[in-house]
């Protein structure tokens, strides 16, 4: 029987919940010899500044306990080359573009949002306020309430395209800021962004990556991540783009039954690029085992009943 | 060509060293895309605690009697623990391999002579490299420093193609005592400039070197850079080289616009 | 050479700087026949109240990658129980017991303290404040810069023995917490406790655990545990005893060059109830390979200069 | 006596069916340690994707010709990814094998005579037990029952040991059709009071089942339960059951309580 993985985002409609997470799916066209561009959900692309960036110095990556800490510092072509060089061919391929827009003022959110709006063919903007790799900007609007607030209040302003601010994992109640996103005006929240991490090379007593400290990804995070998705899901109406870890369709499943309408996916391409198909064969034999006809129904369908303490 | 993901069964795992291991992986279809100087990012299949493939350079290209390739292999160098983990694998092991990936070495056209400069494990590349170099039959030489007699590979199969080797190892038990780069700078000199191709692979401060000194000479040198890569496939930015593109020096990943870059555009830090 | 791992936690002094992590070694005595009591730095015994707790219902642990996730719902015989059948075996053996006090009120915590403190041959009191798995007290109070200010106050008016409130990753701040502790006049701050966090068992839509939400330990945190034991070293002056995911000596070092006077070792003595003795021999090696002649000469010895980004 | 952890090598790996296998592991101390009941924690000694080690009942002490115990077996269910692991081992491959642990099955004097009752994986603590009880002479007999006949194991090991069996199965392809608890308390019909002692293992429901028949007959009975278990040794109290003490039931640890408890003294949920 054939299943229904489409799933709405507000105004968007997408054919499956997968989309390819910021930073790790580059600008989408790098992977077009592995990866169907329009078969995903989404694809959204690395963030964007008005201009070009250069980011941090390598060592940028290093591993972790089923994990990986990254600073890039959010190198990238800026706004008006990604117009120009990239989108064009996104839309080409019949990818829906998801931007993550970086600022490090409200202006330049606006600005940068503006510039995207008034190209056309990009689906959503993606607010990174949440970014823990560059010193102005980003997570400083990300961790103040305030700051959330302003930020998309100002990008609702300016577009109307779904806008949707990324949350950071790295505060005390992740769902009062989802709140106050909602309260702003955005359409949808995503979350969540990377840990604050830092790992030390015990032998050179040196950082592992130049920046010192950086963003943990990866199967890792995925328990907390979980746990916030689950916790704003209670907390708002707007839908939830979860993420955090995700690497086959039982953990897409997981945040999705935790109350998320769509997921991302981040470090498990890096590990393997042909993970997408996968994990929408995945979806479609998870339906069909539960004899669920459409995804949709899944969302938020967690029962915290208790289970047994017996297995067997 | 564009990369393909299989798992492959390792078919043979010869110990070299106590250091370095040749892991034959029977991965045909990837052997069959693969120019030399592309690399194949690799995991082992089954469980393991680590996360993210790993890059490794196709060491050999494994044809049979009609030249069809049967397998590849990788020259593995025990750094740590997906090398360690390589050079303990089993026959009959499967190891996720996804290529090929990468910018390969390019045959600069004008050049009379091609020179390959290894250190170490930058051997690996140069094996496919001199194959590709003796159906063109252009004179090849082999430039290979390693730390000593022990650590010095494959050297037969060079012969057998008929690469002329310049050896050097730093504890002076083969060939020449030192760095790999003292006999190339000499043997440079007064060569007529661009007739000579430099290909390097090695450590960054032996590529930074070897960049110099056929600049100095007026060479053309493609190096084939290492850096810690996430994906392999441009997606990450983990991988960037500062290189100058036009005035400006930009980091660039790499994994796409790499690992082989003009010796010249790199800025070495 | 004879190396010398001894450390001061203020006016204590340890042996090594191995400490048992509350939680994860029952009250000690149950590991006599795998593990010298009196070789480890320290033997931080379950989390205790005023009296006896039956804790949640099982399911309590989920394994996640590179970890666990906890909700136990602190279980324990009470601190009344503690001293009469478990303290004067734990002296006989010549452990260094740091007892984890837990309150749901302030005043709890300070008689807890206080009948602790009576009973004589107590190394420490290690104040809860930061467990995510109990619905009053705990965790409240230290997420709140206020609470935890209080708390910590309070007891240290109640006893002579050293204070360490223990703290909880899951805020926005975690230094600032720290700095509260110390100015209402903590002798050092351990941390961190468990990340709140959630896994659904995605067949049944089920929790995985009866409390749905527990703590997540073990490997996967270590990278989040460094970067935050960093950030309070250079915020307080008071000695920090860092835990989260150790495993091994290499991760012993690296908490301690981030900072940390001693540690704490939970998850890793479910895995190999053995890793006292490996780890301090690991350590042993580690000094010697780096000819150290004092541990103590590591603490916060982190050199946070760029590394090359050329391995080889 | 206290527990030792070794990393056995596996000597023999039996498929017993898609499900169940048989692992021996070359840990004779643990062996010689272990009395009927008790469990060992293990996990695979390399590399592994997950943290925790998991339990295992020891299933047969296996002895030289002098009666020295030369390893030890785990009967071995797939329930997840250790098990499922370990179903794919392969000779060669070490295991951490941490062990004996927990309170083994006790005999209670009086009875004349002793009855396992054993579902499904819930076997594997009666060899040993068995053995045990053969060197005693007293009367024993299994009920045993299983899914269907091609999950019916070792049942000539106990034949040898003269132990009488009892047979079920839930699609009666071999003894009776249904659950083993049914000619367990058909059995137990006119029996004296506290002239059989029950031994219990397998599924939870069965176990209250079990407990509740050979209650109802006054008979003593042991039952070992499986919770999960972070530690086995008592630090993490993950794996409590509700046990009446006095008359108050509490949470109890069952790996140091347990797993084997008076059947009567728990509180079944
Ligand atoms: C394009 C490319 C081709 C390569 N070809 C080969 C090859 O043919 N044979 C071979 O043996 N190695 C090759 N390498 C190096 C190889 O990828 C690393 O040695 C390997 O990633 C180390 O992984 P590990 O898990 O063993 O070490 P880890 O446990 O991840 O780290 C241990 C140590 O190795 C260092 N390390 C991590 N990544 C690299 C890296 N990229 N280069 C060098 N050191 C690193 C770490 O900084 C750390 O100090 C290549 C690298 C690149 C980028
Ligand atoms: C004292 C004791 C003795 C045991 N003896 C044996 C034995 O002799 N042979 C044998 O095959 N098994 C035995 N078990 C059960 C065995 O420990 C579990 O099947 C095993 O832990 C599952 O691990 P996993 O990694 O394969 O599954 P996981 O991947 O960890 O989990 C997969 C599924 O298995 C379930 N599971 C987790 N723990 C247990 C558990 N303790 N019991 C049952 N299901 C569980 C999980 O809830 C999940 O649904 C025993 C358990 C205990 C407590
Ligand atoms: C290398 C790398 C680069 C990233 N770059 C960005 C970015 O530019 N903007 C952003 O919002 N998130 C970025 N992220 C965060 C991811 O989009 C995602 O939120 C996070 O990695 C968690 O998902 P995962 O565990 O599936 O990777 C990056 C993550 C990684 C690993
Ligand atoms: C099963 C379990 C029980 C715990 N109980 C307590 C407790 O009672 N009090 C407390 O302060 N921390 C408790 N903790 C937290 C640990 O002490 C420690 O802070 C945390 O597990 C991180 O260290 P680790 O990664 O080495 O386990 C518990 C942890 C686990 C896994
Ligand atoms: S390795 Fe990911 S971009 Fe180069
Ligand atoms: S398994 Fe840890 S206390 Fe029982």
């Amino acid at each position: 029987m054939p299943r229904d993985l489409s799933v709405r985002l507000g105004s968007l409609h997408l054919p499956n919940p997968l989309i390819a997470a910021s930073g790790c799916f580059g600008y989408g066209l790098e992977y077009e010899e592995v990866a169907d561009l329009a078969s995903l959900g989404g694809v959204c692309v690395k963030g964007l500044f008005m201009t070009e960036r250069e980011g941090h110095s390598p060592p940028r990556i290093v591993e972790t306990p089923a994990g990986m800490i990254n600073a890039i510092g959010l190198q990238g072509i800026g706004v008006h080359r990604f117009v120009k060089e990239k989108l064009p061919l996104l839309r080409e391929r019949g990818a829906r573009v998801f931007v993550n827009v970086c600022g490090t003022t409200i202006d330049e959110y606006v600005e940068v949002t503006k510039v995207l709006t008034d190209a056309g063919g990009v689906a959503a903007i993606e607010l990174n306020i949440s970014c823990p790799n560059i010193k102005e900007g980003g997570i400083q609007f990300g961790c103040s309430l305030v700051g959330t607030s302003a930020v998309v209040a100002a990008v609702r302003k300016a577009t109307h395209l779904p806008v949707i601010p990324k949350l950071t994992p790295n505060v005390t109640d992740v769902a009062s800021f989802a709140r106050a996103a909602e309260d702003a005006g955005a359409d949808a929240v995503s979350l969540v962004n990377t840990f604050l991490a830092m790992a030390i090379d015990v032998e050179t007593r040196r950082p592992t990556i130049t920046n010192v400290l950086g963003g943990l990804s990866g199967p890792a995070i995925r328990p907390i991540a979980v746990r916030m998705v689950w916790e704003c899901a209670r907390e708002v109406k707007i839908p939830i783009i979860g993420m955090g870890g995700i690497t086959d369709a039982r953990d897409a499943v997981e945040f999705i039954l935790a109350g998320a309408t769509a997921v991302q996916i981040g470090t498990a391409n890096f590990v393997d690029p042909f993970v997408w198909t996968k994990v929408l064969a995945g979806l479609e034999d998870y339906l069909d085992r539960h004899n669920v006809e459409c995804l949709a129904e899944l969302i938020g369908a967690f029962d915290p009943t208790p289970p047994k303490a017996v297995h067997a | 060509m564009s990369p393909i993901d299989v798992d492959a069964t390792v078919i043979a795992n010869r110990r070299l060293s106590r250091d370095y291991n040749v892991l034959t992986l029977a991965a045909p279809e990837v052997g069959a895309r693969t120019i030399a100087g592309q690399f194949v990012m690799v995991r082992p299949a089954e469980m393991t605690e680590t996360l993210l493939r790993r890059p490794f350079s196709v060491f050999e290209i494994i044809r049979d009697p009609a030249g069809r390739p049967t397998a590849i292999s990788i020259l593995n160098k025990r750094a740590g623990r997906t090398t360690n983990r390589l050079y303990e694998t089993e026959s009959g092991e499967r190891i996720a391999c996804l290529g090929p990936l990468g910018r390969p070495y390019t045959a600069v056209p004008g050049p009379a002579e091609a020179w390959m400069v290894a250190g170490g494990v930058g051997l690996a590349p140069f094996a496919t490299l001199a194959e590709a170099l003796a159906s063109t039959r252009i004179p090849t030489t082999l430039f290979y420093g390693a730390r000593s007699d022990r650590e010095l590979f494959h050297l037969e199969f060079f012969e057998r193609l008929g690469v002329t080797l310049v050896l050097t190892t730093e504890d002076g038990s083969r060939g020449e005592r030192g760095r790999v780069t003292a006999p190339l700078d000499r043997a440079l000199v007064g060569r007529s400039p661009g007739s000579i191709m430099v290909y390097a692979c090695g450590p960054e401060p032996m590529l930074a070197a070897v960049s110099g000194i056929a600049a100095r000479h007026r060479q053309p040198c493609e190096v084939s850079v290492e850096r810690t890569m996430g994906c392999g496939l441009g997606g990450c930015y983990s991988c960037v080289i500062k290189v100058r593109h036009d005035a400006q020096p930009h980091f660039v990943r790499s994994c796409i616009a790499g690992p082989v870059f003009d010796g010249a555009a790199i800025v070495w830090d």
